[in-house]
């Protein structure tokens, strides 16, 4: 697992609604050597402060030696980013963490709520280049509001998977949470869910996965410094009543790893 | 520049902290280098002037609940409650791998009593690769109900003897800022036998969340690191470098060449880099590039020129 | 927020500290807001919840020479060296216009010995419009080698008794941060008879110019704050407000009614603002605004119920 | 003297040299009552870091409102500065400090060096606009190239003063300093100097003005906190062992009240 530190080119900014972006960034080692569900740590501004870099998973990576990342401006990093401009270079460092672990004959069902999209789109590419039958796998998008799933839907629809959406308010797709349309769905019984989202989100998920006796990993965040595993700042409570460390473990994790204590 | 800095021979970095000798004065600070192989893809190692490892204990510890870290004005707060493999895992798992790199490695200890900080010197006897101890004092002293050995100058003496008794190695003490007078802790340390001190660990810091009205960290309060507290840090190097006869190695806030130099003119021999390995994980090797630039463009035969060579 | 701001009845952000009374918990910090009158343009003053003045000693002090400021990571050094018009012109000159403001004025006082702290106390007896005293003990003691009284509690607890002795209002002594253990200092200084407590002072530190190679202030050191010290001067304040009796002012970056209301959280009963009024000279009143909205919105009785409220 | 805190927005946006920008600010309060020689102090950026303000003259007002500030990036807050757009707000405060005071009736030197020609514009406009006879005034501008001098003489030109130009290595006017062009012309007996440059510029003009017994006042710069008296920290040497306040007792000074002790 190789990491690598670049000044990466803004090639592409997009407003995706009035506060999540999508940049895309020239950064062909990292996207030469990532793998879904890895982020990248990237510096927002060039001062002392804000201090620290900020994690975001790869939205997407190209064969052009091209990076995504799809955020919401939540506050001062994320701020500085949301104004940046073509043209302008990021200091990005990654790929960083463990991925997805593909499993290759399964059938495969992503959900990814709110911001938690942002990794599913280099999965379901991923899933959808696998040669086997596609027709069981599925993918649930979710989020608050029309804006947080509409502008997205089009990237998901090329991977021509089954794709279904949901919004609390039901301005888009079905109105309810994306673990809604999960119970409505039969799953076949050795299908791998793969989740990305909030918290509450993430423990239904398991809570789902775990009686239904289905597999399920899902991404988790953590504030974190280094990203690498040099400073164990990123822990989250693991189910054994140790710790896990989210940079360097994860981000990735099987639910059955972690304790979901809420 | 780029015509000197190809052709001149390298300058002369340098500098011996005791019996220690670095290549250079640039290391970095323990529990932001990891083990150092986290570093491997990103910096030569081997170009550095030595590498400190996470502190390390006689048993291991899981170190604090989350939340760990927080980020504050130019600065953050850690919590990780001195999570390690202990020494036993340490030297059979870590050394292996820290030997090879070919520079000095330093081990930083910690413990709960003097008792413990000697049995954790004594089981690093004689293990291959160690250069040296840095003795970490910034940690409650169970018997005295809490109170950090680094801020009673009588426990730091004994903490330094015990260890630089049962030591094989040299025994560098790093001091705690936290302290009404950092002067007296440093010649306490001396006189308990000390090598040579290291500061500044972090200082003692909070963070609250205010929607939750809850402190941020887990543990409550947090050590303060970062570009925040390099004043404080400089101050402290500028008084202990001129109160004691032993080498000084500065820590606090350096994020570049500059600072690293400041440090040495106001009397450190070293530095150590910290919070900044985890913002641009290059830039220990950016710095000992940077003070090689200085060193030749100033015409210095030395960066040993430089030490304590501050007017004032 | 708007509406709720327009026609809800005001908020209330009445605090007691001691007897001292003040219609909101905000006040600005000695040695940055002047004599309040620089400030009449920008802050309606008596919106104000006390105003602290600039330190006065008994005999007027020139200050140190330049350069006595310098700007550090998210925070300032400045060593300006305690300039004052000493304590017969501050009468004369400066109190007509502060007790015309309506705002208790806390009169910041300083001294080189404790008599001089005796003394000075006694001249500010019984004049007009002095709401409380400010004690300030981060100054030298030149009878003990220029150690600072607030970095040893016997000398702390012998000035606040001097000064409580012989002053005719309320006594606030203010600790410096520079110590080991601030719990100390505060129990020391509330033994020695203070009605309250205010924290902290600024940090110690010092800056260099590598291309001089000089100090930048001529004074070599000085006093760090700003956002900078903000996780520091939380934690002393909540350690000191939970060992003693009597009321916690918090002081230490705070810039914003946000910092205020963590500041209260840790235990503060009220709150000064310094360098922020440097960089926004309107804060102070917007930080009463800020707070009065806070209390609006969650709906509380009374900003009091908020002091301490932090559930660890 | 009246202060304000204004929210201004930057109209223009002229780089007059590869680091010399001049920024054009609706700022009405300041504009109706500044004097020429005050200065404002800015807010570079919106964070904590870079924390305090920053000082500049008044390189211009005009009746309808705006402001001129013209500066050079020297580091990080005038960096943020020079990176600013137009339309973009910062925060002004000011007017501030004591101005040049006019002599009405004396002949009128100006001199200005470097970014020492930013408050003569204000001045020179103010000088001309005084009803009485001009033929004496004089004008004289140094820098150490001509890309510090020419971009500005268009602006001084409108004003029909005598204006002279020197740059250090002769490539705008003749070469050498304006204290050279000083030297060489015949001032009245009774001639303000008023001036503003680098230190040893303006202990020239002292030097030169005192052997002379010419009043001559300068515009000077120390590091500043407030800019409003609240700090204390901007204080210089004064002449008689005193200190002096360069953001309250300044930033124009008569030389002869100042320590010239370099
Ligand atoms: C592995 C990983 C992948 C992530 N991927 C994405 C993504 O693809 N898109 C996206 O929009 N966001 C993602 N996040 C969250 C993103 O890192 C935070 O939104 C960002 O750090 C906030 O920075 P800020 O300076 O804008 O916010 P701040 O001003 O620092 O804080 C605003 C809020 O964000 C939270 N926050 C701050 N820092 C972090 C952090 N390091 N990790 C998590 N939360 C934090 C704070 O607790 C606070 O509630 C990811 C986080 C992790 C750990
Ligand atoms: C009354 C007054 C009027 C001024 N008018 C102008 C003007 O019209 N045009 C112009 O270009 N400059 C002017 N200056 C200087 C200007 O304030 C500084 O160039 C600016 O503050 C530098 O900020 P920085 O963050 O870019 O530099 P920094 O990164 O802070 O420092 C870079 C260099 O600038 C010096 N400097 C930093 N802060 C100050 C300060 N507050 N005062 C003086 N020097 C400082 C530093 O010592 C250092 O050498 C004036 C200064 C004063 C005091
Ligand atoms: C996350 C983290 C972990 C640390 N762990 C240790 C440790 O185990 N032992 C120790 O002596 N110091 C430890 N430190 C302190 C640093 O070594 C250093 O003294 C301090 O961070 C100040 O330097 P800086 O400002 O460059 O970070 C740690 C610091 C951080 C930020
Ligand atoms: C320029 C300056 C002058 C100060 N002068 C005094 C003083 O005379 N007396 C005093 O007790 N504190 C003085 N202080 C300390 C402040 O009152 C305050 O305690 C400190 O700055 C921390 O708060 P802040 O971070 O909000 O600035 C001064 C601070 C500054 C920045
Ligand atoms: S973020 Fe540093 S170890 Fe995970
Ligand atoms: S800059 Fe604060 S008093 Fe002059």
């Amino acid at each position: 697992m190789s990491q690598h530190q670049e000044k990466a080119r803004i090639i592409r900014f997009e407003q995706l609604s009035g506060l999540n972006v999508r940049i895309t960034l020239e950064a062909p080692l990292i996207a030469g050597s990532a793998e879904a569900g890895q982020f990248v740590m990237i510096r927002t501004g060039s001062g002392q402060d804000p201090l620290l870099r900020r994690p975001f998973s790869l939205h997407q990576t190209s064969s052009g030696g091209q990076i995504q990342i799809y955020f919401k401006n939540v506050g001062r990093g994320t701020d500085i980013m949301a104004h940046a401009k073509v043209g302008e270079m990021l200091d990005v460092f990654g790929p960083l963490g463990r991925g997805f672990s593909i499993a290759d004959d399964k059938p495969a069902c992503l959900v990814g709520g709110g911001l938690g999209i942002a990794p599913m789109l280099f999965l379901a590419k991923i899933i959808s280049s696998l040669g086997r039958d596609h027709s069981q796998d599925l993918i649930i998008l979710g989020g608050r509001t029309r804006e947080d799933v509409e502008p997205l839907v089009d990237d998901f629809k090329q991977f021509g998977l089954a794709l279904h959406c949901a919004t609390d308010d039901g301005t888009y797709g079905i109105k309810g949470y994306v673990t809604d349309i999960l119970r409505s769905e039969q799953l076949a019984e050795n299908t791998q869910i793969y989740g990305c989202g909030p918290d509450n989100m993430l423990e239904v998920l398991h809570q789902f996965s775990s009686s239904r006796h289905l597999s399920c990993q899902v991404s988790v965040e953590s504030v974190m410094a280094c990203g690498m595993g040099a400073c164990l700042g990123c822990n989250v409570d693991s189910s054994d009543g140790d710790y896990l460390h989210v940079c360097i473990d994860g981000p990735v994790f099987d639910t059955g790893d972690l304790a979901w204590n809420s | 520049m780029e015509f000197v800095k190809d052709h001149d021979p390298y300058p002369d970095l340098s500098v011996n902290i005791g019996s220690l000798e670095l290549q250079n004065p640039v290391m970095t600070a323990s529990g932001t280098f990891g083990y150092a192989r986290e570093f491997e893809d990103l910096v030569n190692l081997h170009r550095l002037g030595g590498i400190i490892v996470k502190g390390i204990s006689l048993e291991p510890r899981a170190g604090n609940p989350p939340q760990r870290i927080v980020e504050t004005p130019c600065g953050m707060l850690n919590a990780i409650g001195l999570q390690n493999v202990g020494v036993d895992r340490f030297i059979a798992e870590k050394m292996v791998y820290l030997k090879g790199i070919g520079v000095p490695v330093l081990v930083n200890i910690l413990g709960d009593s003097v008792e413990e900080y000697r049995q954790l010197t004594e089981r690093l006897r004689g293990v291959e690769g160690i250069a040296a101890l840095e003795v970490n004092i910034s940690c409650p002293n169970v018997k005295k109900g809490g109170v950090a050995f680094g801020t009673v100058p009588s426990t730091a003496a004994a903490v330094t003897e015990a260890v630089k008794k049962a030591a094989d190695v040299p025994v560098m003490v790093k001091l705690s800022p936290n302290v009404s007078d950092i002067v007296e802790m440093a010649k306490a340390v001396e006189g308990g036998g000390a090598d040579s001190i290291s500061l500044v660990n972090t200082l003692i810091g909070m963070a609250i969340d205010l929607k939750r009205r809850r402190p941020v960290l887990a543990n409550v309060i947090g050590g303060l690191s970062g570009p925040a507290i390099k004043p404080v840090a400089l101050r402290m190097v500028y008084q202990a470098a001129a109160a004691v006869d032993i080498p000084v190695v500065g820590i606090g806030g350096i994020e570049s060449a500059e600072d690293a130099l400041e440090f040495i003119l106001a009397g450190a021999t070293a530095v150590q880099i910290g919070t900044a390995n985890f913002i641009n994980p290059r830039v220990s090797e950016e710095v000992v590039d940077g003070i090689g630039d200085y060193v030749k463009a100033n015409k210095l035969a030395s960066i040993r020129e430089l030490i304590g060579a501050l007017e004032v």
